[in-house]
């Protein structure tokens, strides 16, 4: 009893002190808006609304709720209806709020006034803003040069992606480039199962999981839906524990959480698969009912793999030991359902395609594709279909030269651009726009962008944030941030049912910005020609509404009599979900010309021929007969082994949010938890290396690639191999935000020479060689 | 009110500090007092205090040792 | 040769009477001082702890060692006055005032340095008004205020007839100096009963000051050996602590009498005898504190507890390898060879041994303090667990000691600094044959 | 009269630092920057703490713990306040009161667990970051110490919810009560009463799996770990 009347007692002791506190020191008055008198154990629940939204600052796009209160964004938490996150959320989605409220975010239309780059900026009216670009579009256009508009987006999978493809077709502009580097998993389906898409998995049933590259529980998508998965597969199913081995360069929290790491430099994933595979075939423990139903080319398979990838080989090939290979293979067949997985991360080379290939076969030597705990094939959402944008005018090649000689299969080749635009092949870009992509920071020899965008005429950013690329623009339109705008988004692989987040503006627009949609929707009424009949939305709500009239029919997760109804229902709760998944419906599974999973990679021999490409053209080592099959395409490796001793692993930590959150102090202040490093970027170092280095924990450091040199803060990790030097992406900033470039050590991605799989045009992030020494 | 409250109750630490200096405070001002008064009975308390101050050759005398 | 009475009394009168260029400049150079750390505490004041170089989990620092260390440098006065004279050391007795003067200007520092070190200072008033005794910061708060209490009385008291004898005998000083005698005085009139009354009441304080000492600086252990920190959290830490101040202020003693020894030309008051007793007592307190530390350690050591021997080892080998052997040799093997050899002959060398140990228990309360903090029991690779002093910490350490010089001369300036009646035989036979 | 308390499955935590995260973002916690950061000073309610790696190349082992304040039942912290500025209230769960606090520290470096923090200086959210402050947690003035409050706010809020309902909380509400516990994707943490042997944390507190942080120490932490096997 005598407590209650001691905390009554304190309460007005607290007053009276807080008084006095606040009397001492104005600064504190900084906080008055929420100050209270006393400690939490005094203070009421506020009345606020939470509010359902999608996530756009990773391509997830999980559903989240906002809370609300007296018009401010407060907090941010999963949308437990969600089917991708249900509820939970990780670290990024949490800095929605400094995004939101971020100091430096741009706050209405800039021209610059001075040279590029040198950051003079006048503010201009959005009228003039668009009636500029508008302008330039028209006169481009008139001069029959509309191909000559390259749009660069890392819009993630959702209406402003489709938005963009659909304004440049309809422009008449090949130049799409989408910046995902995710391309070769897509491709790997096209050319054994023929559909150009990401997997699903299902988690809920795996037993045992190979991951090959990438960290899974830090770089992977969808991340949250990972990380469910995970606990998931190791508690949520009573004596049913998944087994998981992380194969990778480095020992990432992934490799600390799995069962087992397996140190294995990049590009050499290919390898070790086929290894495996060699030892599943020898001892017959594939699935011999899935392969002899569901495969072609088998036999040739076969054939290859017996004679090139036997384990002594492999084991030379990788450096992994032959019973290890055994052991790893015999675990595989031996704990069904089994699936190996290559990294959605930075973990590919100069054979992204055939390693992910190779990865693949091995699902399919055990019968894991479209079964219980295997591969799925994710299902899209059945979205009204507009009518196809006819792009008028001879078509034109793409300056990225997919799809052409140069990237056969490749949808969009980024990091090939610079080369190709600075030797004018094919043509010369006149406009360049900028929609949620830095190239300048996160392009692969960042800085040699700089000589590329000078030899653009104009340039339009559409980003949030000043940052590298945006600082080098002619015209500044800034986007809403993601809790101002409407939005919506298709989970990147993750699920097999389909489903779509949308979501409503969380609060008013703080500052004198645009909804880019919108901007794109009033750019093509202004244009002209047929473009104001193809997109006839006076705004991306309505865009969305046109569009998620598809899901009204289809009924799914809301079932409602009018549109209206359902539309308002879609908003409430954030989220729609289509038709459960069903197995076995193999015509969906396998939309080869076969209607099988393709050993042999018809597809690829049919484009090479068509293109009349051979193999030496690309620059592949494997002979023409092998290249259709799944088999190890060794690794292209940038800088002269003699001189560059030491292979660059970079990849990314979950703290990194990249463009679309730059500026987040909450995320740099817990950027390397593995590393115990805040707002700094390091290089890991094994302990042996770094004692022949003469380079102690803590010492700064040049990793010098032949792309350039960067300094770093050298920490020595037992967890880093021997002969590699593994250093995150995500700090270095030069811009951004006051945060941003607070962060010390420079940008990893300076050094990474930019090679491409010659097939699928996606980056070889870890295929640079490197020196380390002391500053 | 038991005694482990006494310990843990807020305020009544200060109280017992500030009692404790109190009586300190009080007992030394006491002695200080007996140790003037010392042969003085006849003077009134405040001269006894020194109030007011002055000093005469009486007792210089008595302390000069025979100067 | 014996002195008369009239040699000693001009000796310690005349200093009070006239102003030398050099005391001029001390004090001016002291105030300087100050001021700066006046300036460095206003500065971080207003910008928060943050100023300093204590973070997580260093949560102490400079402040706190100062406040261990002031604290026990005031233990000098009270043992040399109290404590010996309950054992009857009758030599003591020039050196009595000398050291109390210590005393009771080290505690106000000591005390102060904890309200320097407070996040919220203006709140500090919240320990009376809602203090909790089962803190032992609150058992702090009351013994060295009652200390720093008692021990200005029982100065004051001793005092009083010299201030007397200042009003009578000093006419030519300026009027003001003179009107502060008869003030402080408080019209004491040398009455025998008077003599024989202050007799008894000093007596009685020195057993009660006695007792004090033991208490005030357990006391200040205890604020870090009731928490359960590797290091800290052992039961010789009281004891240790005691001995460590009574050392270090036997040692402050030494210097300040060979100061006043030369400043005040009382080379036939303070004599040898008087610096060999304090350098048998040294002998003494140097062997007490070797076995101490010796104790602490060697269980430590012998008892292999994990999380003590990471403490351990941060001493003894790691990164706190330096002060703590500093420590080591400046509070023992340095002193304890110049007692045993040139300290029997030069007072020149036992002030520098009063000197090392100082610096050794200043060393040794930073020892105490801050290797326990940097290696808290929970990891947290967040934390760096090293601890630097910014240049505030090291501006308000500066004036602090500045503050204990600057009071230090200005009372003797004004004030004898050895006691004159204690020594005068008249009253020495006068309390005698009226006792009789 | 429940006794609050959490169990965190180490098993499950993939050290996402989501927790970290919604921690910050509930509690007003304000970002150190980089110089700050430097000097050991951010403030982490929740902080992922990891085990220092061990084993040898490539066989190399770590764990990954979250760890919140144990609000212990019998905590050294709030025996060393002199002004009973933090105190353990009638539910068990260890509270500040900003208000009150002097900051001497003593509680700081008392806790053998070192969850608790102090304002070294003012807490800095530039315009307009201010705009995001949670309202139903007080900002923190200079100079105070602060610590996890196993989101006290939404519990008495749920609380009063509840009353008003007729009805006590029910365990399927507390479970996923504070944001930690709400964040986190793995589902590793939760929260209950521990008096109530039905709850899942006293049930997973039982569990064979179940450890608590230096019990030799006898605080007694309400806060329980279940390690992976």
């Amino acid at each position: 009893m005598t407590k209650i009347t001691r905390r009554d007692f304190i309460k007005l002791a607290g007053i009276s002190a807080a008084a006095a506190s606040l009397s001492s020191c104005g600064r504190e008055r900084l906080l008055s808006i929420w100050r209270q008198p006393n400690g939490p154990s005094t203070t009421p629940p506020s009345k606020s609304a939470w509010v359902p939204t999608v996530c756009r600052i990773c391509p997830a796009g999980c559903g989240v709720l906002v809370r609300v209160v007296g018009g401010r964004a407060v907090n941010v938490q999963g949308n437990p209806r969600h089917p991708l996150n249900q509820g939970k959320v990780c670290p990024r989605a949490q800095a929605a709020l400094q995004v939101l409220y971020d100091p430096d975010r741009i706050q209405h239309p800039l021209r610059r006034t001075s040279k590029r780059g040198e950051g003079q900026w006048e503010r201009i009216p959005w009228e003039e803003a668009i009636a500029q670009v508008a302008r330039h579009l028209m006169s481009i256009r008139q001069a029959g040069q509309s191909h000559t508009l390259l749009f660069l987006h890392d819009a993630p999978p959702g209406h402003m992606q489709e938005l963009i493809r659909r304004f440049c077709q309809a422009y008449g502009s090949p130049n799409v480039v989408a910046a995902d580097g995710l391309d070769a998993e897509r491709l790997t389906h096209l050319l054994t199962q023929g559909w150009f898409d990401l997997a699903a998995h299902n988690w809920e049933e795996t037993a045992y999981v190979l991951f090959f590259g990438g960290s899974f529980l830090e770089d992977w998508q969808p991340q949250v839906h990972m990380l469910r998965a995970y606990s998931y597969m190791r508690r949520g199913r009573p004596d049913r524990r998944a087994r998981m081995v992380q194969i990778g360069p480095r020992f990432s929290v992934s490799a600390a959480k799995a069962d087992e790491w397996v140190p294995l430099l990049p590009g050499r994933q290919g390898a070790l698969a086929l290894g495996m595979a060699h030892v599943i075939i020898r001892e017959r423990l594939y699935d011999h009912d899935f392969v002899l139903n569901h495969t072609e080319g088998f036999a040739d398979f076969v054939a290859l793999v017996q004679e090139q990838y036997a384990p002594d080989k492999v084991a030379g090939l990788t450096g992994v030991p032959a019973e290890t290979i055994q052991r790893l293979a015999r675990e595989f067949v031996g704990n069904r359902p089994a699936v190996a997985v290559a990294g959605r991360g930075l973990a590919e080379g100069t054979n992204a395609l055939f390693s992910h290939v190779a990865v693949h076969a091995l699902n399919a030597l055990v019968g894991s594709v479209d079964v219980p705990g295997g591969v799925l094939r994710p299902r899209q959402p059945p979205f009204t279909p507009w009518q196809p944008a006819p792009s008028e005018g001879p078509s034109q090649p793409r300056l990225d030269g997919a799809g052409s000689l140069a990237y056969p299969l490749a949808a969009s080749a980024l990091h090939a651009l610079p080369e190709r635009i600075l030797a004018g092949i094919p043509y010369a870009p006149q406009v360049l726009f900028l929609y949620e992509v830095n190239p300048l920071f996160e392009g692969a020899g960042a800085s040699r962008w700089r000589d590329v965008f000078q030899r653009i005429p104009f340039i339009v950013s559409f980003s949030s944030f000043m940052d590298e690329s945006t600082r080098y623009a002619d015209l500044v339109l800034p986007n809403h941030t993601f809790l101002e705008r409407w939005v919506d988004g298709t989970p990147p692989g993750g699920l097999g049912v389909p489903t779509v987040g949308v979501g409503r503006p969380v609060v008013g627009p703080l500052h004198d910005t645009r909804h880019t949609g919108d901007v794109l929707l009033t750019l093509a009424r202004t244009v002209g020609g047929p473009l104001p009949d193809l997109f006839p939305w006076r705004d991306f709500e309505e865009l969305l509404r046109f569009r998620t009239h598809g899901l009204f029919e289809a009924g799914g997760s809301i079932q409602t009599d009018s549109f209206d109804q359902f539309w308002r229902e879609l908003v409430e709760q954030g989220t729609w979900v289509g038709a459960p998944y069903t197995f076995g419906q193999w015509e969906k599974v396998f939309t080869t010309s076969s209607g099988r999973f393709q050993f042999r990679l018809n597809q690829l021999e049919e484009t090479l021929s068509e293109l009349g490409v051979n193999t030496g053209h690309l620059g592949l080592e494997g002979k023409v007969d092998v290249l259709a099959l799944p088999h190890y395409e060794p690794p292209r490796r940038a800088g002269d082994e003699s001189e560059y001793p030491l292979h660059l692993v970079p990849y990314r930590v979950i703290a990194d949010a990249g463009c679309r959150a730059p500026n987040a102090p909450l995320l740099w202040e817990m950027y390397g938890l593995h590393l115990k490093e805040m707002w700094q970027n390091w290089a890991e170092i094994h302990p042996e290396t770094a004692h022949h280095l003469g380079i102690s924990d803590g010492d700064h450091i040049w990793v010098e690639s032949p792309q350039g040199r960067v300094r770093l803060k050298a920490r020595v990790y037992e967890g880093a191999m021997p002969d590699a030097v593994n250093a995150p992406l995500g700090g270095g900033h030069t811009a951004g935000g006051r945060w941003a470039s607070q962060v010390g050590g420079g940008n990893v991605a300076e050094l990474i020479v930019p090679q491409t799989d010659p097939v699928a045009g996606t980056v070889a992030w870890c295929s640079t060689r490197v020196k380390v020494y002391r500053t | 009110m038991t005694i482990p409250n006494i310990f843990t109750t807020p305020g009544i630490g200060g109280i017992i500090a500030t009692a404790v200096l109190l009586c300190a405070a009080a007992t030394f001002f006491g002695l200080t007092y007996w140790i003037l008064c010392g042969g003085r009975e006849e003077e009134p308390p405040w001269e006894r205090m020194g109030w007011p101050y002055k000093s005469t050759d009486s007792e210089r005398r008595f302390q000069n040792f025979g100067r | 040769m014996q002195t008369t009475q009239e040699e000693i009394l001009t000796l310690l009168l005349t200093p009070l009477t006239r102003t030398s260029l050099g005391f001029i400049m001390l004090v001016g150079l002291l105030l300087l001082i100050m001021a700066g750390g006046a300036a460095a505490y206003v500065y971080q004041f207003v910008n928060g702890l943050s100023v300093t170089g204590m973070n997580r989990p260093v949560y102490w620092g400079l402040y706190i060692v100062n406040f261990v260390f002031f604290i026990g440098l005031a233990h000098s006065g009270t043992f040399i006055s109290a404590i010996l004279k309950l054992v009857g050391a009758e030599w003591r007795k020039p050196l009595a005032r000398a050291a109390e003067a210590i005393t009771v200007f080290s505690v106000p520092f000591g005390a102060g340095s904890i309200l320097i070190d407070l996040g919220r200072v203006e709140r500090s008033a919240n320990v009376f008004l809602f203090g909790r005794f089962e803190s032992p910061l609150l058992w702090d708060v009351t013994s060295v205020s009652l200390y720093l209490f008692s021990s200005i009385v029982f100065f004051y008291l001793s005092l009083l007839p010299d201030i007397a004898r200042c009003r009578d005998e000093l006419l030519d000083v300026p009027r003001w100096q003179h009107q502060m005698y008869r003030i402080l005085a408080l019209g004491w009139k040398g009455h025998p009963q008077q003599y024989r009354r202050l007799e008894k009441v000093l007596s009685g304080m020195t057993v009660f000051m006695s007792m004090l000492v033991v208490i005030v600086h357990t006391v200040v252990a205890f604020v870090f050996s009731m928490t359960v920190q590797p290091g800290w959290h052992t039961a010789v830490m009281g004891p240790f602590f005691l001995v460590g101040a009574v050392f270090s202020g036997s040692g402050a003693v030494v210097v300040a009498m060979a100061l006043l020894r030369r400043a005040y030309h009382l080379e036939d008051i303070l004599t040898h005898k008087h610096f060999d007793y304090m350098r048998k007592l040294l002998i003494a307190l140097t062997l007490v504190w070797f076995y101490f530390i010796v104790a602490e350690h060697l269980t430590t050591l012998y008892g292999q507890e994990v999380e003590e021997m990471h403490i351990f080892r941060e001493k003894f080998t790691g990164a706190f390898a330096i002060p703590f052997w500093t420590m080591f040799t400046c509070c023992f093997v340095i002193p304890l060879v110049i007692f045993l050899t040139k300290g029997k002959k030069s007072i020149g060398w036992m002030v520098v041994a009063g000197l090392v140990i100082n610096v050794g228990m200043w060393l040794e309360r930073y020892i105490v303090i801050v290797p326990t903090l940097t290696r808290p029991r929970l990891l947290s690779g967040l934390t760096t667990g090293t601890y630097s002093p910014t240049w505030v910490e090291w501006a308000i350490t500066a004036a602090c000691f500045a503050g204990l010089f600057l009071l230090y001369a200005l009372f003797t300036r004004f004030f004898p600094i050895v006691p004159i009646w204690e020594r005068s035989e008249e009253i020495e036979a006068l309390l005698h044959e009226t006792q009789t | 009269m429940p006794r609050w308390g959490m169990v965190i499955d180490l098993d499950k935590c993939t050290g996402c630092q989501s927790c970290t995260a919604a921690c910050r973002v509930e509690n007003n916690v304000p970002f150190a920057g980089p110089e700050q950061a430097e000097l050991g000073r951010p403030i982490f309610y929740n902080e992922v703490l990891e085990e220092e790696i061990h084993g040898h190349y490539p066989f190399l082992k770590t764990q990954f713990v979250p760890r919140p304040c144990f609000h212990c039942e019998n905590p050294p912290c709030v025996k060393v306040c002199p002004v009973e500025a933090t105190y353990r209230d009638k539910e068990g769960v260890v509270l500040m009161d900003y208000g009150r606090c002097i900051g001497c520290r003593l509680c700081t470096t008392a806790c053998p667990y070192a969850v608790r923090y102090f304002n070294w200086s003012a807490p800095q959210f530039p315009a307009p970051l201010d705009q995001a402050l949670n309202p139903d947690v007080p900002a923190r003035p200079k100079g105070v110490v602060e610590k996890c409050t196993f989101c006290t706010h939404r519990l008495r809020a749920a609380q009063a919810q509840a009353e008003e309902e007729g009805r006590e909380l029910s365990d399927a509400e507390a479970v996923l009560l504070p944001a930690c516990n709400q964040a986190c994707p793995a589902s590793a943490r939760y929260f209950g009463d521990l008096e109530n042997p039905e709850s899942s944390v006293s049930r997973l507190s039982r569990s064979h799996r179940a450890f608590r942080i230096f019990e030799e120490l006898g605080t007694e932490p309400s806060v329980y770990y279940l390690k992976s096997e």
